[in-house]
């Protein structure tokens, strides 16, 4: 009964007005403002990106923009996309071709692959194909995370990808400009820490939505215009007058890539759940620390992905903990339990799900799970689902 | 005369086409497919052959000089009127039978006066729709029994109940039970039984038009019609009572039917009650790749049905009603049977009635656009076949969707567009003849 | 019809092998043999002889399985216990084998590993597989990560990267858990034999370019690589295998016969096809069936190039030892990029002189599946021949639907013929 | 003493139950359903609430708690809302103390769930965006067959030779009815075979969430003794220990669910009511 969640009343003031402009961003998917953004400066070249995580950084620091692809939501109409993957294949890849084959991702001068998943893997071929005059690469990301060897290897990856940019912009990287963009995104991630930090707090200032749309506003805006953006909504919400209610408090697992359509996240908190952490575009704070800006820049980076990033279904999990940090992450964040939604079709996270789940019946967390993709229309069952899980809760309380 | 018929039993609607020996369509039939192919094929047939009769009336009367043209259609629309009145009142005189009989039950002994009493009322209130239906300038919401009888009964009962009637339940149950058995008897009166009876609802002054009508009409009522091959295709063929050799697929009759209404046909869409097909014909109206949707119905035109119920409105008022709107919303999942729940949701959120309607038409277009685009896309010129191309809106969204990503486009909709199949059958059984392909040669 | 009765000696050859190799799995605990799980794409076999150590290879496992019609019950098992309907048939055909007591296709108990060698090549789903299995042995894991031909080359970084990990990694790993010294000559003479076998194998599936051909570079291709791509590579079995096999189908040429079917040699070759996917295990007899009785010989296909793409030059090379099973591991069909698969195929309709090509899309993979629309659209449009385009599943008997794909199959040849007919 | 309403909105028909008391002291005075058919579900809502509170003899101002459940949090008049299948889960405990699970087949969904001997729901799964083997499936296939829904558990229970319904689409699936209709299979027969193609994918969701023992079938379709036994025989063939039962009340297991917690939530909020009241 999804939609049935009347609109939200609009909201006015400065902070209506920061709601409104993530969410023009958000909906804009001919990527009207990174056109805007080029139109500035002829040099100036955008550098599209697919879930999970690239070194923003780099792509900065020779000048370019980072633009996050995140598939086209429930806004884009499938008309062409369906010709390219099979029933069976989730459902991100074919909006992204479809935005590609009509042309609204032309703005991008170039496309950067991260591995993830076979599917991401592919479309980067498929990339090859459809656009052989773009900058199209697969961006392998090292599974193997010591120093010498996928450090180096890693060191390597982020070398050509600085160099492929700068090829276009004409502004080479140099350890000083990379350690600059480092800290351009250091104040970001502190922007991002402290919205997330609040939320966890207070989780009624910061309704599930407007907290998505600030983090997918990341992924369109200059690094610096998006810090503003974030620091400025975070001080506004905590001058609002929105009252608690009687919610439970739940982490999301498992929405890494595809990402759920806004009015999923509406329907979870109309069900009464507050989302007090979640994986949703979790690229825009994979690594959730600020990266040591001194010293070997390309070092740095490559150190923080191999030891501090956040654990993702993609990435290997070495030392056989990721079951401990979720737990540990439920106890930190005080949620009262944990809901799994993996995107339909997605093998990293439905096959990380059984591991997940025997974690959390061991720590005695409670959980449920469901699939959605980011077209999902109908949210009746999944609003019964995490309806009963929030009564559950309420009803015999945890804590 | 001679001539040929093509049947397409397809899972909603069963249509049947009468060709003159030319080729031409001189008459066309259409019911609702049930239970007993048998009977859908056999209703079909004959309506063809009714529609193909008034065809020749209408033929007949306009060569006469005696008669004004004005008052010539008039004639001719109120016999029409009167003689589908007539093939109405047939059916619901059969329902009341059933019903009673039905009513006769054991399980009824302590409510049957209660029931039959409301029964009486039901059933009045049917007769005086049907009074204000069945007049020529009405348009009628449903061309079935089943539909403007049931929408009429629920109505009925439903004020029954308010007025402390007996359970609304108990009441359509009864409908629901005995509709099925109507459905599957056919018309006892034969067709010039009909006509005449229908002639003598004709109002005196229309009869004093034409002197000589009844002559005319009891010579139209007999004529032979020498029916010299039928063909039949379309989802129930495997049942239909046929020889094998009768008999052609689906695929291939739509993509002859689509090329011989329009020649210059490179892409053929039909959206039919349970399925939708995307074909690729070339010049020759021969098929060269085709996708079906399986498993699932979304998005087929059964979808409309549901939310026109939904509604308690007729399906042809469906997409007038969306074209009415300016905006439409998005909506995604075209799962036939939610497709009530979801119209009730929407409208909870206090979304417009018609622009909720506008976006299920979107919703089906774009389901038959990744069709389209798996089976090689559309190209010049497209035609669009099957009962939802009657749906304004559905080819409004259509034409919009397909210009946006295929560019302009010439798209062909035939005011005889449900009869593609049974057209595409049609000629393959005069080309059996004709060409004198002997039975057998040229299997499905 | 007649050849049916006989087996050929180079398939008795092969099973005498199998069993053997499963004979001495079930015997390795007692043997104090260890034992080490590990996948196909780029397996590093001769390293793990290197130090005795028994290979099992749990995708051949799962296939074997489907042969045996035990897949559906072990999908079914994995799903209760929580895995999505969604997700990867091996995987979950693997899970079910283990929860109901891991007996292998001899019969015999598979052994539990001692060590999870996690070779990493051309698909993400190798990783959760074995995070999965970390869960029910206790046992370390080992992880070779073998970048991809993103840009459709091995660039010097990464063959540093995979032969750093083994020489770095893998060797300290696998000499502590023998017991055993790396031994370089070894692997060498190894290394050796295998390029030998690696000869004989290229020579066979290239035989397809006789008319008619001699082989099924598919269904057939599918028994031809199995020494090759499994646990015989590098040994003298391997190399006698494949002289065993050259030989007999140097008599079929010369005698002008094609390939060998269930039901005896194929009499008339009508349409030559190429074929791209992994084949559907669960109803393999029927499936092949189904193209024989029309008379369709497939040439050439990529399932047969995912332990190595040898037809197109590779060779284990004993002179460069480690970097050379760098190169082998990263160069496997699954670790090409879509623009070099589309090169592939489209070579192999031309080499070949195919009629057409096709593609059995599984439901399962997406490392093979996601893409493969595009890939029939540029091979129609580069080699204007039919394409056709079929979906089962590997394992998981609920996607195959005989009828469906039999009237697909059915329609696709009679496009061929059409095509032929035009010219 | 208190007294508590339980209104469950379903997709097909409305239920309201009127209750007194709690604590485990309960008392069920009224129930009512009414179906929607194409009717405005809040008038129908206000026609059987009326109606139930009739025949409970109780005033609407007398009542301490209405709860609603199912699509109810539409009603603007409730005081709380509960889900579906917490109220399922608490109403199959009330109508057989024994069960530890249930199987609610509403008209458009499939959800199981076990709960605890408080009520308490542990485990639960539901089907999703198809309606596949729903209520309104059913309905529509029992219209095509022409006969009562009523009608449909006893005849099925009559099959000698089960029809095998491969088609998952309830859309779909009419259309092979016809077709079996038109091969001349039984009524009966054509029953059963769809009830057990049903019953495999019910107990696909009861092994998924790992129920053992009694399990009550709630909703609408509870009524149907011919999809029990198929359900029951699924289960068996999984070797499953369980046990699968209707109820005269089954399809007012949610109603009566939201009531009684409407109940537990009423002493929560009012401590002490409990003891003043005196059972
Ligand atoms: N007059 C009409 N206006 C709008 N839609 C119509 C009309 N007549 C039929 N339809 C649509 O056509 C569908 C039936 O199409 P049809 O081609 O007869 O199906 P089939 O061939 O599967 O039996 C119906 O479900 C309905 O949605
Ligand atoms: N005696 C019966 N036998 C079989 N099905 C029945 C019977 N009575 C009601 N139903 C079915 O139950 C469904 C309604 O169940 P209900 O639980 O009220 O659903 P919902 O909560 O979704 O409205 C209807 O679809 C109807 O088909
Ligand atoms: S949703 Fe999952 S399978 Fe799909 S692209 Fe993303 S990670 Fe890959
Ligand atoms: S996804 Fe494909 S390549 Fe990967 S394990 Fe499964 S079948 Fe093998
Ligand atoms: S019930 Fe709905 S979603 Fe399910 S198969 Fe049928 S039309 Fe499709």
């Amino acid at each position: 009964m999804t939609i049935a969640a009347p609109a939200e009343p609009a909201l006015g003031g400065r902070l209506g007005a920061i709601i409104r402009r993530a969410t023009e961003l958000y909906e804009d998917l001919d990527f009207k403002s990174v056109l805007d953004w080029k139109a500035k400066d002829k040099t100036r070249r955008a550098i599209g990106f697919l879930p999970v995580y690239v070194p923003r950084e780099v792509i900065h620091a020779a000048g370019g923009l980072p633009v996050g692809i995140m598939g086209g939501g429930d806004m884009t109409e499938i008309v062409r996309g369906d010709s390219y993957f099979q029933s069976y294949i989730c459902h991100l890849p074919r909006s992204v071709i479809e935005l590609a084959v009509s042309g609204r991702l032309d703005a991008m001068d170039g496309f950067l692959f991260p591995s993830i998943c076979d599917v991401i893997r592919n479309l980067s071929g498929m990339f090859k194909l459809l656009k052989p005059d773009k900058y199209v690469h697969y961006f392998d990301l090292p599974q193997n995370f010591r120093a010498g060897l996928g450090g180096k290897f890693y060191a390597h990856e982020m070398r050509s990808v600085a160099q492929a940019v700068a090829k276009m912009t004409g502004s080479e990287v140099t350890d000083d400009r990379l350690r600059e963009s480092i800290t351009v995104y250091n104040a970001n991630r502190r922007a991002i820490a402290a919205l997330l930090e609040l939320r966890i707090e207070k989780p009624w200032l910061i309704p599930a939505t407007e907290y998505y749309l600030m983090l997918r506003a990341g992924y369109l805006l200059p690094a610096d215009e998006h810090t503003a953006l974030v620091n400025e909504y975070t001080l506004m919400v905590q001058q609002s007058n929105r009252r608690p209610l009687d919610n439970i408090r739940v982490m999301v697992r498992g929405a890494f890539c595809e990402q759920p359509p806004l009015a999923l996240l509406r329907t979870l908190e109309r069900a009464g759940c507050y989302l007090v952490d979640d994986d949703f575009v979790v690229g825009s704070r994979f690594i959730p620390d600020p990266i040591k800006a001194e010293g070997d820049p390309w070092e740095a980076l490559a150190e923080a992905f191999m030891q501090r990033s956040l654990p993702t279904a993609s990435v290997y999990d070495e030392k056989h903990q990721k079951g401990d940090l979720l737990v540990r992450r439920v106890k930190d964040v005080r949620a009262d339990g944990v809901l799994l939604m993996a995107p339909s079709f997605c093998d990293p996270a439905l096959l990380d799900q059984p591991m997940l789940q025997s974690a959390l019946e061991e720590a005695g967390i409670p959980f449920t799970s469901f699939k959605y993709s980011e077209d999902t229309g109908q949210f009746q069952v999944i609003r019964e689902q995490a309806g009963t899980f929030a009564d559950a809760i309420k009803l015999w309380g945890t804590a | 005369m001679d001539c040929f018929v093509g049947i397409d039993l397809g899972s909603t609607t069963t249509k049947a086409v009468v060709l003159d020996t030319a080729g031409q369509i001189i008459g066309r039939g259409i019911t609702n497919s049930r239970s007993n192919y048998d009977v859908a094929a056999q209703v079909a047939k004959q309506e063809a052959y009714t529609s193909a009769r008034f065809a020749l009336l209408s033929r007949e009367l306009n060569a006469r000089e005696n008669i004004t043209k004005e008052d010539r259609e008039m004639l001719e629309a109120a016999l029409l009127a009167a003689y589908r009145h007539e093939l109405f009142l047939g059916s619901l005189n059969r329902l009341e039978n059933h019903c009673r009989e039905d009513l006769e039950n054991l399980r009824f002994a302590n409510t049957r006066r209660e029931l039959s009493q409301a029964l009486e009322v039901i059933l009045q209130g049917i007769r005086e729709t049907a009074d204000s239906i069945f007049v020529p300038e009405s348009v009628a919401r449903s061309d079935f029994f089943r539909d403007i009888a049931g929408s009429a009964f629920i109505e009925a009962a439903s004020d029954i109940t308010r007025n402390g009637g007996p359970a609304f339940d108990s009441m359509v149950g009864m409908f629901d039970r005995n509709i099925i058995p109507v459905e599957n008897e056919t018309e006892t009166r034969g067709f010039e039984d009909l006509l005449m009876a229908a002639y003598h609802r004709l109002p005196k002054g229309l009869l004093e038009k034409d002197a000589e009508l009844a002559e005319l009409l009891k010579r139209i009522a007999t004529l032979e019609l020498n029916e010299l091959r039928t063909v039949g295709t379309g989802y129930g063929r495997v049942r239909l009572p046929f020889p094998r050799d009768c008999i052609r697929s689906e695929i291939l009759c739509h993509g002859l039917g689509a090329h011989l209404m329009f020649p210059a046909t490179a892409t053929v869409l039909d959206i039919g009650g349970q399925d939708t097909k995307a074909i690729q014909v070339d010049p020759q109206g021969v098929v060269t790749s085709f996708q079906m949707n399986d498993r699932c119905a979304a998005g087929c035109g059964r979808y409309l049905g549901y939310i026109a119920d939904e509604m308690n409105i007729g399906l042809h008022e469906l997409g007038p009603l969306a074209m009415a709107s300016k905006r439409r919303v998005k909506i995604n999942s075209t799962c036939t049977v939610f497709a009530g729940a979801e119209f009730r949701d929407r409208l909870a959120a206090g979304q417009e009635r018609v622009d909720i309607v506008n976006g299920l038409h979107r919703a089906i277009i774009l389901r038959a656009m990744s069709l389209l685009a798996r089976s090689g896309g559309i190209t010049n010129e497209f035609t669009f076949t099957g009962g939802v191309a009657k749906n304004p809106a559905a080819v409004r969204a259509l034409r919009e969707v397909a210009e946006e990503n295929y560019g302009k486009l010439i798209l062909n909709i035939a005011p005889d567009s449900i009869y593609t199949g049974a057209v595409g059958a049609g000629t393959f059984a005069m080309r059996d003849i004709v060409q004198g392909i002997k039975p057998g040669q040229e299997a499905a | 019809m007649t050849t049916a009765a006989k087996k050929d000696a180079s398939q008795e050859r092969q099973k005498t092998m199998i069993a053997e190799h499963f004979e001495k799995l079930g015997h390795a605990k007692e043997n104090k043999q260890k034992v080490v799980y590990t996948f196909v794409p780029g397996n590093l076999t001769e390293l793990l002889a290197n130090f005795d150590l028994l290979p099992v290879l749990p995708e051949i496992n799962a296939l074997q399985s489907g042969m045996r019609g035990k897949t559906g019950d072990y999908i079914h098992l994995a799903e209760k216990s929580g895995h999505s309907e969604d997700v990867c048939t091996y995987v979950k055909a693997d899970i079910g084998m283990l929860k109901s007591g891991n007996i292998g296709p001899t019969g015999e108990k598979i052994p539990e590993p001692d060590l999870l060698l996690l070779s990493y090549t051309g698909c993400f789903t190798f990783l959760k597989w074995f995070e999965l299995l970390r869960e029910e042995y206790d046992c370390p894991v080992v992880m070779l990560h073998v970048p991809y031909q993103g840009d459709g080359n091995i660039t010097p970084e990464m063959r540093q990267y995979v032969a750093g990990q083994i020489r770095e990694v893998l060797i300290p790993e696998l000499e502590k858990l023998s017991g055993k010294k790396f031994d370089e000559d070894r692997l060498r003479e190894d290394l050796k034999r295998s390029a030998k076998a690696e000869d004989d194998l290229v020579w066979v599936l290239e035989s397809a370019k006789h008319k008619p051909s001699p082989i099924d570079a598919y269904f057939g291709g599918v028994y031809y690589i199995g020494p090759i791509f499994t646990s015989f590579r590098g040994t003298q079995d391997a190399v006698e295998y494949y002289e065993l096999l050259r030989g007999e189908i140097e008599e079929r040429i010369k005698l002008g016969l094609g390939p060998v079917t269930p039901d005896g040699v194929m009499n008339e070759e009508k349409y030559r096809i190429v074929v791209e996917g992994p084949p559907n295990w669960t109803s393999f007899r029927e499936f092949w069936k189904m193209f024989y009785d029309e008379g369709a010989v497939v040439v050439a296909s990529s399932y047969t190039k995912v332990g190595g793409l040898y037809d197109r030059g590779f060779r284990h090379n004993p002179d460069e030892p480690i970097e050379t099973l760098a190169d082998y591991s990263m160069g496997c069909y699954t670790n090409l990029n879509l623009p070099d698969r589309v090169n592939l195929l489209e070579n192999y309709v031309r080499d070949y002189d195919a009629d057409g090509f096709l593609i059995n899309s599984v439901k399962s993979c997406n490392s093979f599946s996601a893409g493969q629309l595009l890939i029939l659209r540029e091979l129609e449009k580069r080699t204007g021949r039919a394409g056709g385009f079929i979906e089962s599943d590997l394992v998981d008997p609920r996607y195959f639907s005989a009828a469906n794909i039999k009237n697909r199959l059915e329609s696709y040849f009679q496009m061929i013929e059409a095509k032929k007919a035009k010219g | 003493m208190t007294l508590t309403a339980g209104v469950d909105v379903g997709s097909g028909a409305v239920k309201v139950a009127i209750m007194r008391g709690g604590g485990g002291n309960e008392e069920l005075l009224a129930t009512c359903l009414e179906r929607i058919r194409r009717r405005n579900v809040l008038d129908v809502v206000d026609e059987s609430f009326e109606a139930a509170l009739r025949e409970a003899g109780v005033r609407r101002d007398e009542l301490d708690y209405i709860a609603t459940s199912g699509e109810g949090d539409l009603i603007p008049w409730r005081t709380g809302h509960f889900y579906g299948m917490t109220t399922h889960s608490r109403g199959a405990l009330f109508i057989a103390p024994e069960a530890r699970g249930a199987i609610d087949i509403g008209a458009l969904h499939t959800r199981a769930m076990r709960f605890t001997n408080e009520g308490r729901v542990e485990k639960y799964q539901m089907t999703s965006q198809c309606a596949s083997g729903s209520g309104q499936f059913l309905e529509n296939i029992a219209r095509y067959l022409g006969v009562s829904i009523e009608e449909i558990g006893p005849l099925s229970l009559q099959s000698d030779e089960p029809e095998k319904c491969s088609s998952i689409c309830a859309v779909l699936a009419e259309t092979d009815v016809i077709n079996m209709v038109s091969r001349g299979i039984s009524t009966p027969n054509i029953l059963r075979g769809i009830h057990n193609s049903m019953a495999v994918r019910i107990a696909g969701l009861v092994r998924a969430i790992k129920s053992e023992g009694m399990i009550l079938m709630t909703g609408g379709l509870a009524r149907d003794a011919g999809l029990i036994a198929a359900v029951q025989e699924k289960l068996q063939d999984g070797k499953s220990p369980v046990e699968v039962k209707g109820h005269e009340l089954s399809v007012h297991a949610g109603a009566i669910g939201a009531a009684l917690w409407g109940a537990f939530r009423h002493y929560k909020l009012h401590p002490g009511e409990l003891s003043g009241g005196g059972t």
